[in-house]
């Protein structure tokens, strides 16, 4: 029951909110409660979860044989848990940045944004592969008038692409591999160990993986990755929330499952394609890396170093190893936090001072400092620098690596943390070491001072927490553990 | 010869079946279609007819005294398909006369000029 | 000597039917439709299909060519040539045509009495009919009874006619006008108008309840008391003909009509048989048949005639000087 | 009496109503009169098909004469499924005439045009349950005669030219079946297609027999308009008063489809049709190119009637798609298809009447910001273009995953692909549509326009809401679509 409200309360919650436009107060109120009350109630499960139970629930039958119905797993949970927390913190930050930036349509907002966290959770719970596509696509649709919501040409241009390739790949080929898979096997329930095994010679699995990988569009593996750059058009909470936790790593996350629970990574150690979808991926991470070097825009270059990230994640699925599982998983909550971080930081910035070139930052640390210090948290865990929460699961990572004995996946990440690096300092460096004096242009800049009061409170948790991630891993480390146990 | 002679009714009904097919897709003009259609149709019926015929027979009206009669079947249905061709023709015909009212024209060409314009 | 008829005519019909699509007067062209009509007639009195041939002169040499020719006057007489090459016309037909010609090689021949369209439901349709329903001409038993349900079907496929050149056509009601135009030249016409118009009635009257015993049917009779009117109206003006029977009176009847023959089957269901079970209408079953057929032929005549008659006055409505 | 009779009633009400109708001065009554009739006609359709859902494939001999001598009606599981099609169409479209008609239509035209909608009812449902093949041909006549009016009532002139034009077409088509029903009865002398599907195996060799396949094939589909003989179509949807567009575009083509289950499996079987006629290969062939054409020409209009009804061509396509398979699930995804788009198009026809209703254009650059003034009706819009696209729990989904498994199942993969990226040519011509109408700045007259009457929204909304049930709960229609099919497939391997 719990898990079914955990899906039904933010889809339900758009309409108090619409019913309430007239009052942006108790509207906003509405989004708060319903963020803490969802965030409780996953929080509720985590216990039971953690002893091993799977708690779980049918809906309806759509076609006879698939049901939409739910099931906690240890991955969906730590995905769960992850989403429902952050949405708490992007909707205090929401509050503050659409005020400031007089944003119009806020209703239909916050309408919008509920109804993706819903799709959101339901992507997690979901107890088979068809509950998971409905609510991906649910997700995509959701997202949308999101994406669009400045209402102008640039806006529709981008909202045309994002649609273009999420819908695309995820009609042409994920539906293609769910009724092949369906076809082949007759069910498309998650199942520990997989449901292909014996079913379906190397040959086809291997087709039926390239269109699942290149499929899962919300993964961004080149060459499916530009709708990523072309979304961040969107309000930076969207950016923030959805497009560097909800939406991509529902992605990954969908990878993840469906390498472990409808291939089995036993089974897929004998498929020859996996290699080179391996290396496709370490391709993506090396390629967006280079890419988001040369951005000059800071939520650019946040975008593509998401890309780069994810494919870190897909690739932790393919290396096989319980350790890179284990490197995937952690990847999803340790990412998420830096990331959102950077792109509260970049939100604070923008609505501050009304600037989004890293070019035009200089010297931005003096009147922002408290920003700027949790952006230089936020790309320290990019980067895998203790003490932050990344470098836990970049540590898993290569040991995944190593353990797979695939060199070139060690070499990859290693020198995608150098890239990382390399675009990630030069902000810090720009926005605390550079004098803003030296560009005459910008002397009126001392005006501004801190951004709004809860734009800093949320940016100040996800800092904060992107830290005691590193002292404190128990929690999801236990949950992706109980995962690699799971998928032997 | 009795080949040909036991084809003969069907092959020159296909002929004309097929005038009538040719007008109703080669001409331009709105009314030489219906006419089209209306051959192609009456063609049909004696298609219908020419089956329903037997040698040494008679019209199925029973008498004493006869006993070989025509199929009365075809005959019947040809009834019905008269009546729907006389249908068609009267409606085609009806629309005609508004295209004429509305274009000015009932040539197909002229009129795919005039809707090309809107 | 059938055969060389029956060859003759269909050689006529081939000579009739390519000058239809040579000649560009369309005047002509309905005249000639109207031969092409008349001939089939006679071939299907030949082929001894005498029930057919009474229907085909009635409509397709008589309605059809009358409609036809208001159509011309309304429009336009002269067929533009055509702009493209009818070359595509000329393969599809060619293929279409190749086809059928394929498809007779295995058809039975001609008037063959093995042939299976007369061994196996027509044959019981003439074994049957004299018993069952007790009717000599057997076209009207199948058209009326065996196959009845066809036959409310084509009424209300001339109903449709009716209703949609109606909605397409609508009308005007002429003002009486007592003197048509043109008055003096058409005394000739009047006085035989006036000698026909009774015995186009009667004789209509005669095809509607004869239909049982010879050629005809409320089919025909419906038809050809149409065309009674439609001379009244040539002779005497539109506003008289319509003086005679109202607009709104023929939109009464064709409603009527199809309701008579439906409610003939809807009886027959009240009675506790199935729908257009005659013998029910009656204690003697060949009685309730010949009750039924009675009451469904009087639907279709009236149907038909109304019909007609709607059809022909939408026509010549149409017209702003002149009666047709 | 009603129920031994119901197979009967099922065409002898709308029949009988239609005259009556006509009878009727007053257009408020009339309208009434073909209201009632239709929602008669659903309850009708509802117990028959819950008596063939449970008694099996019903017969009734008209006049009780014994088949095949007299006229049989024939309901299995198949023709249930389209009488209740048509029916609920029919009894969704009536009370939303009302207001389109008025707007739409001539004073004097609206009492006649219910008597036509009644009389096309009565061709249609004629069609489905009769089992005698020039009784079909009858009906046919009747269903097309009274469209052809109902087309040419349109408000613009073309309307004229689009209805003669579907009138030659249709009667080329028509006649084209009368031949082959000819050819059919000289070489079986029968016209009940129970006796012709026994008497046609011992004859099946003949060069007639094959014609006759060939002429009825072609025959149907004109009337169904399957490419490229779909000419026809695009003109007459885009033509026609809004009200007839909807209802044709969801019954019209679809019962043409049926008729061509009917003769492929019940009369000439699937033997002949598939294995010696190579139907199958044909129509995939042309289902193919109805599919990628038309999709694509959709794309590009901007005329949404239009679009949508090229979108119908695809569609169809899609339907022929799983019939050619020749397999008993390809065969029951295009009769699941054929509902569920039945469905649909007919949701998004009664959306854009709405749009003619208030906004008088079915442009798209005349939608700029229509979404504000008409939320309920873009609203209807959307979906119903979700459900068509194929967005998981909607209709359109459901029956795009069984086609898609049957083509998989079949060895057809490049099928499958296909149909999948027409599906996304589906999401750009819609996703115009609502781009232009939620995200363009609005034009400067458009706060004049309102949202439609209830009687409008009603049942667009009522066919939304069937759409995403079975989007969620698909188990009952797809267990009559496969037994519909199966009862058509029979002995097929």
């Amino acid at each position: 029951m719990t898990v079914l409200a955990c899906v039904a309360l933010p889809l339900l919650a758009p309409s108090l909110i619409t019913a309430l436009h007239r009052w942006p107060t108790p509207r906003e109120a509405v989004t708060l409660l319903t963020a803490g009350g969802l965030f409780l109630l996953v929080y509720s499960l985590h216990d039971n979860v953690l002893q091993g139970a799977r708690p779980a629930i049918d809906l309806a039958e759509p076609l006879p044989g698939l049901t939409i119905g739910f099931e906690v797993e240890p991955l969906g949970m730590l995905f769960a848990l992850l989403a429902s927390f952050l949405w708490m913190v992007t909707s205090v930050y929401s509050i503050g940045y659409l005020r400031s930036h007089h944003e119009w349509r806020q209703t239909s907002y916050y309408s919008y944004f509920a109804v993706a966290l819903g799709s959101t959770m339901g992507i997690a719970f979901a107890g088979n592969l068809f509950t998971l596509f409905i609510f991906y696509e649910l997700l995509t649709l959701s997202t949308y008038p999101l994406v669009t919501h400045a209402g102008d040409d640039a806006a529709r241009e981008s909202g045309r692409m994002y649609l273009g390739y999420l819908l695309g790949t995820s009609v042409i080929l994920l539906l293609l591999a769910l009724v092949w898979t369906w076809s082949l096997t007759g069910t498309l329930d998650f199942r520990t160990g997989g449901i292909l095994e014996g079913v379906v010679p190397p040959g086809i699995a291997g087709i039926l993986l390239v269109l699942f990988i290149f499929g899962i569009g919300k993964a961004a593996v080149m060459p499916f990755h530009l709708w990523l750059p072309a979304a961040m058009v969107a309000p930076t909470p969207v950016s923030a929330l959805l497009h560097a936790v909800a939406v991509v790593k529902a992605g990954v996350f969908t990878v993840l499952k469906v390498v472990i629970y409808i291939f089995g990574i036993d089974f897929l150690a004998a498929v020859p394609a996996t290699q080179w979808l391996m290396y496709i991926a370490a391709a993506t991470i090396l390629l967006a890396a280079l890419v988001a070097l040369r951005q000059d825009n800071l939520k650019l270059r946040l975008a593509w170093s998401t890309i780069s990230q994810l494919s870190y994640i897909v690739l932790c699925a393919l290396l096989l190893t319980s350790s890179g599982i284990v490197g995937g998983a952690l990847h999803i909550v340790m990412h998420a936090f830096a990331k959102i971080t950077l792109f509260l930081c970049a939100g604070a910035i923008l609505v501050t001072t009304h600037k989004s070139r890293i070019s035009e930052m200089r010297g931005i640390g003096r009147s922002m400092p408290w920003t700027m210090a949790a952006f230089t948290v936020g790309a320290l865990s990019m980067i895998g620098i203790p003490p932050t929460g990344g470098f836990i699961s970049k540590w898993y990572i290569l040991l995944g690596a190593i353990d797979a004995r695939q060199l070139i996946a060690v070499g990859v990440i290693i020198v995608s943390t150098l890239l990382n690096a390399a675009y990630f300092l030069p902000v810090v460096y720009t926005a605390f070491f550079h004098s803003p004096e030296s560009n005459p242009e910008y002397t009126h800049q001392e005006t501004h001072g801190e951004a709004p009061l809860t734009i800093l409170l949320a940016i100040t948790v996800t800092a904060l927490g992107t830290v005691v991630l590193f002292f404190f891993p128990d929690l999801p480390l236990e949950l992706a553990l109980q995962l690699a146990g799971e998928s032997g | 010869m009795s080949e040909l002679l036991g084809h003969y009714n069907y092959w020159i009904v296909i002929v004309l079946m097929m005038t009538g097919f040719y007008t109703v897709i080669a001409r331009p003009n709105l009314i030489k279609k219906i006419i089209g259609l209306f051959i192609f149709q009456t063609s049909v019926f004696i298609l219908f007819i020419s089956m329903a015929k037997i040698e040494g027979g008679t019209a199925p009206i029973i008498e004493a005294g006869i006993s070989v009669y025509s199929n009365p079947l075809p005959h019947v249905l040809i009834l019905t398909a008269i009546v729907v061709s006389l249908a068609t023709t009267a409606l085609g015909l009806a629309l005609v006369v508004r295209i004429r009212q509305a274009y000015g024209t009932i040539d197909e060409d002229d009129i795919q000029v005039q809707d090309e314009e809107d | 000597m059938e055969y060389l008829i029956d060859i003759v005519l269909l050689g006529l019909l081939m000579i009739t039917g390519f000058a239809i699509v040579r000649m560009r007067s369309l005047l002509a062209v309905a005249m000639l439709t109207s031969i092409y009509s008349l001939l089939s007639a006679s071939l299907f009195v030949v082929l001894d299909a005498v029930d057919v041939a009474l229907t085909e002169a009635a409509i397709g040499a008589g309605i059809s060519t009358i409609l036809l020719l208001a159509a011309v006057a309304l429009t336009t007489d002269e067929e533009q040539a055509p702009r493209h090459t009818p070359l595509l016309p000329l393969i599809v037909v060619i293929t279409t045509g190749a086809a059928l010609i394929y498809g007779t090689v295995d058809m039975p021949h001609y008037g063959d009495p093995a042939s299976p369209v007369h061994r196996h439901v027509a044959a019981t349709y003439l074994h049957d009919t004299p018993g069952e329903i007790g009717v000599p001409n057997v076209v009207t038993s199948v058209l009326a009874s065996y196959r009845g349900y066809d036959t409310l079907g084509e009424v209300t496929v001339i109903f449709t006619a009716g209703a949609g050149v109606l909605a397409l056509l609508g009308y005007r009601t002429r003002r009486r006008n007592s003197r048509g135009p043109g008055n003096r030249k058409l005394v000739v016409l009047r006085v035989i108008a006036k000698l026909f118009f009774p015995l186009i009635l009667l004789f209509a009257l005669y095809i509607q309840f004869h239909g049982d015993y010879g050629p005809g049917g409320g089919f025909q009779a419906g038809v050809i008391f149409a065309t009674g009117f439609i001379l009244y109206a040539l002779a005497f003006g539109l506003g008289n003909a319509q003086r005679v029977i109202p607009h709104r009176m023929l939109h009464i009847m064709m409603a009527v009509g199809v309701l008579i023959y439906a409610s003939v089957g809807i009886e027959s269901m009240l009675l506790g048989g199935k729908f257009l079970e005659y013998r029910v209408l009656a204690e003697d079953p060949v009685t309730g048949q010949h009750l039924g057929i009675m009451l469904i032929e009087l639907g279709v005549g009236i149907t038909v005639a109304a019909v007609m008659l709607i059809i022909y006055y939408g026509f010549v409505s149409q017209q702003r000087s002149g009666d047709m | 009496m009603l129920l031994s009779n119901l197979p009967a009633l099922q065409v002898i009400i709308p029949l009988v109503s239609a005259p009556l109708c006509m009878l009727l001065r007053n257009p408020r009554h009339a309208w009434a009169c073909a209201l009632f009739t239709s929602w008669l006609v659903l309850g009708m359709a509802v117990m028959l098909a819950q008596r063939v859902y449970t008694a099996g494939t019903l017969s009734y001999a008209i006049g009780a004469w014994a088949t095949p001598w007299g006229i049989e009606y024939r309901v299995d599981m198949a023709g249930a499924l389209m009488v209740l099609v048509i029916a609920i169409i029919g009894a969704l479209v009536m009370p939303y005439a009302w207001h389109s008609i008025q707007e739409e239509l001539h004073k004097k035209q609206t009492g006649l045009f219910y008597t036509c909608y009644l009389l096309c009812l009565t061709g249609l449902l004629g069609i489905v349950v009769t089992g005698d093949a020039f009784n079909l041909f009858v009906f046919l006549e009747i269903s097309s005669l009274s469209s052809y009016v109902l087309i040419s009532l349109g408000s613009k002139r073309r309307a004229l030219t689009a209805a003669y034009q579907y009138l030659v077409m249709g009667t080329i088509g028509a006649t084209f079946i009368l031949i082959s029903i000819g050819l059919l009865y000289m070489i079986t002398g029968t016209l009940n297609m129970a006796d012709l599907a026994q008497r046609l195996p011992d004859v099946a060799d003949t060069r007639t027999i094959r014609v006759a396949f060939a002429f009825m094939t072609v025959g149907v589909s004109i009337k169904l308009a399957l490419f490229p003989l779909h000419i026809w179509l695009p003109n007459a949807y885009t033509f026609a008063p809004s009200v007839v567009t909807a209802f044709m575009a969801a019954t019209a083509t679809k019962v043409g489809v049926y008729v061509l289950l009917r003769f492929f499996f019940t009369v000439f079987g699937f033997h002949f049709s598939f294995v010696a006629m190579h139907v199958g290969e044909i129509l995939m062939l042309l289902a193919v190119a109805a599919i990628l054409v038309a999709s694509l020409v959709a794309v590009f209009q901007d005329n949404v009637k239009r679009m949508l009804a090229y979108s119908s061509v695809a569609q169809i396509g899609y339907i022929i798609l799983g019939i050619s398979l020749a397999s008993a699930a390809g065969v029951s995804a295009g009769m699941l298809h054929l509902f569920n788009h039945a469905l649909i198009k007919c949701a998004l026809f009664l959306a854009i009447g709405s749009i003619y209703l208030r906004l008088g254009s079915v442009e798209i650059h005349n939608m700029h910001g229509l979404a504000r003034q008409m939320p309920w009706t873009m609203a209807a819009f959307v979906a119903g273009g979700l459900s068509l696209i194929g967005i998981p729990l909607t209709a359109g989904f459901i029956s795009k995953w069984y086609l898609v498994s049957a083509a998989l199942t079949a060895g057809y993969w490049p099928l499958a692909v296909l149909v999948l990226v027409s599906s996304l040519l589906a999401l750009i011509y819609i996703w115009r549509v609502v781009e232009a109408a939620y995200f363009h700045v609005p034009a400067a007259d458009m706060h004049r326009v309102r949202e439609a009457p209830a009687s409008m929204l009603i049942p667009a909304w009522l066919l939304i809401g069937a759409n995403i049930y079975i989007g969620i709960d698909a188990g009952l229609i797809i267990n009559i679509a496969q037994q519909g099919a199966a009862v058509l497939v029979g002995q097929m391997p």
